[in-house]
């Protein structure tokens, strides 16, 4: 069982039927984006649910437990009841773009899923600047929120965006210098391509274990990325009632609060395609159809482990977060990406062989993690000595 | 021809522009509209909006900016070299590595000007 | 390759043009940069077009490219930045206001 | 044949949106404009078959430097005033300089002679571009990271509040 060859078997047998090839393909282009239009769209309401539920269940609540066997027809009810709800439209807002800015949240979070390499070779599109393209739409993204945001005419709505902007300006940096490590190492920038380049060790060759310190960086600047907490200033009730999204109802709101869960898989898929070898596994070269299974499980570990987080954490200061990023973040990134090409490059000429290369990768991740953590712990024990109500500024060192 | 590895792209781009459109145009249809003025008033708890909403920014905001782009630029320089990379040799990773160092210094800078400092 | 090359030159020109009334004529000098953004877009569309049907296997025509995003971030940020010191002092950003170095 | 029917669609949408960007009276719905222009043409570097730079033509444009624009506009506040977007006295000349400049460049490159090639991108396009940035073109490409300190370093002194 494979699924790429009952994507072949299908254009073969479309072929047989004498349809001329530009339709082929165009049927194929056409089913490939419902099936995968379909899917994140279903997708949306099962995590909403599963959301819904860790968070409860964390902070030892039922979560949703009313219509249907667990819960479970939540999503849909509440589907349902945006459907139908009146919308308002602020009278000072501008309207086009106020309309356009939920469309543009929307869109740019499906085009993502167009990319995504479900398994070997399942993906909607399989394109050389996978990565690049990734971080295109989620430009865009941030494009939607300033609309989004300006076009309220709301002081809030205004100031909302554009913290919201500022911060996933920031943190784009540390993931693309991050996302740049499994690329450099692969030589590609396609995702199904990574996600091959981790099959050693038995399908277990993963970048996490050489590259461990990039994963965690990933993992906190996702969280930033996707807007969760700890980092969801965006929605500080109690600073800027509810970020650039305030002014908006109903089904308008909906899709940004869809866009947000998808947001959210998509990073969890994203850090299993680079880091957890996405559908790579034991017996996947034999049993293609096993791939699907890994990658599903991989992604829904990231998204329970995102989950957690934002059920278990206080909020951070938006200006924390900022020095947090560009003090330690970027420098760190920089770090890990120089630090893991000159050892790739030295094992390279020296021709030594995989496990030497991956061992002081490792080594060099662990050495750069304890630097900055230990750097960090310091400032902090500095700052608590000088009864600063900062807890968190860190300085340049003294050179 | 690479563009029509893209053909899905384009069809996914139309698909996915267009269903936020159609289920929009389709609740227009369906929910109830009894706009009136304190309804459709700009929300600000409750208390009357002074001024107009478009209110000026502080340069702290364009600071940020302007530090991403450089970097992001960076990136885009990045990203074709860490496909080469298995093709360059040592001295392409020096100029890179020079490449990464010079705005490794202008991000010293604009720590020292306190530019990254959230007022 | 069914798009002859003089399509993408005349619309690489209309661009141009475009971007160049936009700069002469408007008077708000963020509105001015718009408008060299968009002549810069045009020679962008240009590079391309002259490296996909004249030298397609020698990629220059796209590094070009790379370079030319390079400057026009580097001219829009120094330019924005320019603006709003200026705006800062003057509490206008128009060009035929800005006349502090006349004679 | 499909091709000329994608290009015409988008290189006119992509005009239109251009045309927009330069007469809309709000600012902010210009720069909006802009981020249409330059979508539209990441589509066409696609259909020009250097996807690498469509999605670069994204990253930089759309996410940095229309939203460089749009923090500016909001730095400086009565540019989102009615006014902001207007032009000045010399508009008509402009129309008439910009039509003339565009027939003549027009007729100028329907003159010109081409030496057309007809050969496919080569597959590892994107491997070309970055040998090509650390070795031909290296001196280019260290003089790029020095422009970009230098606009950083002056930006930031022109851009703080003192």
């Amino acid at each position: 069982m494979d699924l790429r060859s009952i994507g072949e078997a299908f254009i073969a047998w479309l072929q047989g039927l004498g349809i001329p090839q530009g339709w082929v393909l165009l049927i194929n282009w056409l089913l490939g984006t419902l099936i995968i239009l379909g899917f994140a769209l279903t997708l949306a309401l099962v995590l909403i649910w599963l959301e819904r539920k860790l968070a409860g269940r964390i902070q030892d609540r039922l979560g949703p437990n009313r219509v249907g066997p667990f819960g479970l027809l939540q999503p849909i009810a509440d589907a349902l009841k945006l459907l139908t709800k009146e919308d308002i439209t602020p009278a000072d807002a501008d309207r086009i773009t106020y309309n356009l800015a939920p469309i543009i949240a929307v869109f740019h979070i499906l085009m993502m899923f167009a990319v995504i390499p479900f398994a070997d070779r399942v993906v909607g599109a399989n394109i050389n600047v996978g990565v690049l393209y990734l971080m295109a739409f989620g430009a865009l993204g941030t494009m939607a929120m300033l609309m989004a945001g300006w076009a309220s005419r709301n002081k809030y709505a205004l100031l909302g965006g554009f913290r919201v902007v500022a911060q996933l300006f920031s943190y784009e940096i540390p993931i693309a210098m991050v996302m740049m490590i499994p690329v450099l190492l692969v030589g590609s920038m396609n995702l199904n391509e990574i996600a091959r380049g981790q099959g050693s060790l038995f399908g277990l060759g993963w970048f996490v274990w050489v590259m461990p310190a990039a994963f965690l960086l990933y993992l906190v600047a996702a969280l930033a990325e996707g807007e969760r907490a700890p980092f969801d200033l965006l929605e500080a009730e109690s600073e800027i009632v509810a970020g650039y999204n305030i002014e908006y109802s109903a089904m308008k709101f909906a899709w940004f609060y869809l866009a947000f869960f998808l947001n959210t898989w998509i990073l969890s898929a994203v850090a299993a395609t680079l880091f957890l070898g996405g559908w790579q596994g034991p017996f996947v070269d034999r049993i293609p159809a096993l791939g699907v299974v890994y990658f599903f499980g991989k992604t829904f570990f990231m998204f329970f482990l995102f989950a957690w987080i934002r059920a278990t954490f206080p909020r951070l200061r938006i200006d924390q977060m900022m020095a947090f990023c560009w003090k330690v973040l970027v420098p760190m990134s920089l770090a890990l990406l120089l630090g893991a090409a000159i050892l790739v490059k030295l094992g390279q000429q020296l021709a030594w062989p995989f496990a030497v290369t991956g061992g002081l990768l490792f080594v060099m991740n662990v050495v750069v993690l304890l630097v900055t953590l230990s750097l960090l712990g310091r400032y902090t024990r500095t700052l608590h000595q000088q009864q600063n109500k900062r807890l968190f500024t860190p300085e340049l060192p003294r050179l | 021809m690479i563009a029509q590895q893209y053909g899905l792209v384009g069809v996914f781009a139309l698909i996915a522009f267009l269903f936020p459109i159609v289920t929009l145009a389709f609740t227009w249809l369906i929910r109830p509209k009894r706009p009136n003025p304190i309804k459709q008033s700009t929300y600000e708890c409750g208390i009357e909006t002074v001024g107009d909403a478009w209110v000026q920014f502080r340069a702290q905001y364009y600071l940020f900016a302007l530090i991403f782009v450089v970097f992001d630029l960076e990136a885009i320089f990045l990203f074709p070299f860490a496909v080469a990379f298995n093709k360059v040799g040592w001295f392409a990773l020096f100029e890179a590595i020079l490449f990464v160092l010079m705005l490794f210094f202008g991000l010293i800078y604009a720590w020292k000007k306190g530019a990254l400092e959230w007022q | 390759m069914t798009v002859p090359l003089s399509w993408y030159l005349i619309f690489a020109t209309a661009l141009f043009s475009i971007g160049f009334f936009g700069v002469l004529a408007r008077r708000n000098a963020i509105a001015v940069l718009m408008g060299v953004e968009l002549m810069l877009n045009a020679v962008n569309v240009n590079l391309v077009a002259f490296w996909r049907y004249l030298t397609p296997t020698d990629l220059s025509g796209q590094i070009f490219v790379v370079f030319v995003f390079a400057v026009a971030a580097a001219e829009a940020a120094v330019g924005l930045a320019l603006m709003i010191s200026i705006y800062r002092t003057r509490k206008s950003i128009n060009v035929d206001e800005l006349n502090e170095l006349k004679l | 044949m499909v091709g000329q029917v994608l290009f015409i669609l988008v290189a006119a949408i992509t005009l239109l949106m251009a045309l927009g960007a330069v007469v809309a009276k709000n600012l902010f719905h210009a720069a909006l404009f802009l981020v249409g222009v330059f979508f539209g043409i990441a589509v066409l570097f696609i259909l020009l078959d250097a996807e690498f730079l469509g999605v670069a033509q994204i990253v930089i444009y759309i996410g940095a430097i229309a939203t460089l624009i749009v923090f500016a506009i909001m730095l400086s506040k009565n540019v989102m005033g009615k006014e902001a977007g207007a032009y000045n006295r010399n508009w008509y000349a402009a129309m008439a300089g910009a039509v003339f400049l565009f027939l003549l460049l027009a007729w100028l490159l329907l003159k010109a002679p081409f030496q057309m090639v007809s050969a496919d991108v080569p597959a590892d396009a994107i491997t070309q571009i970055g040998q090509g940035l650390v070795g031909t073109y290296v001196v280019p490409f260290e003089v790029a990271s020095v422009l970009l300190l230098v606009a950083l370093v002056g930006a930031i002194m022109l851009a703080r509040e003192r």
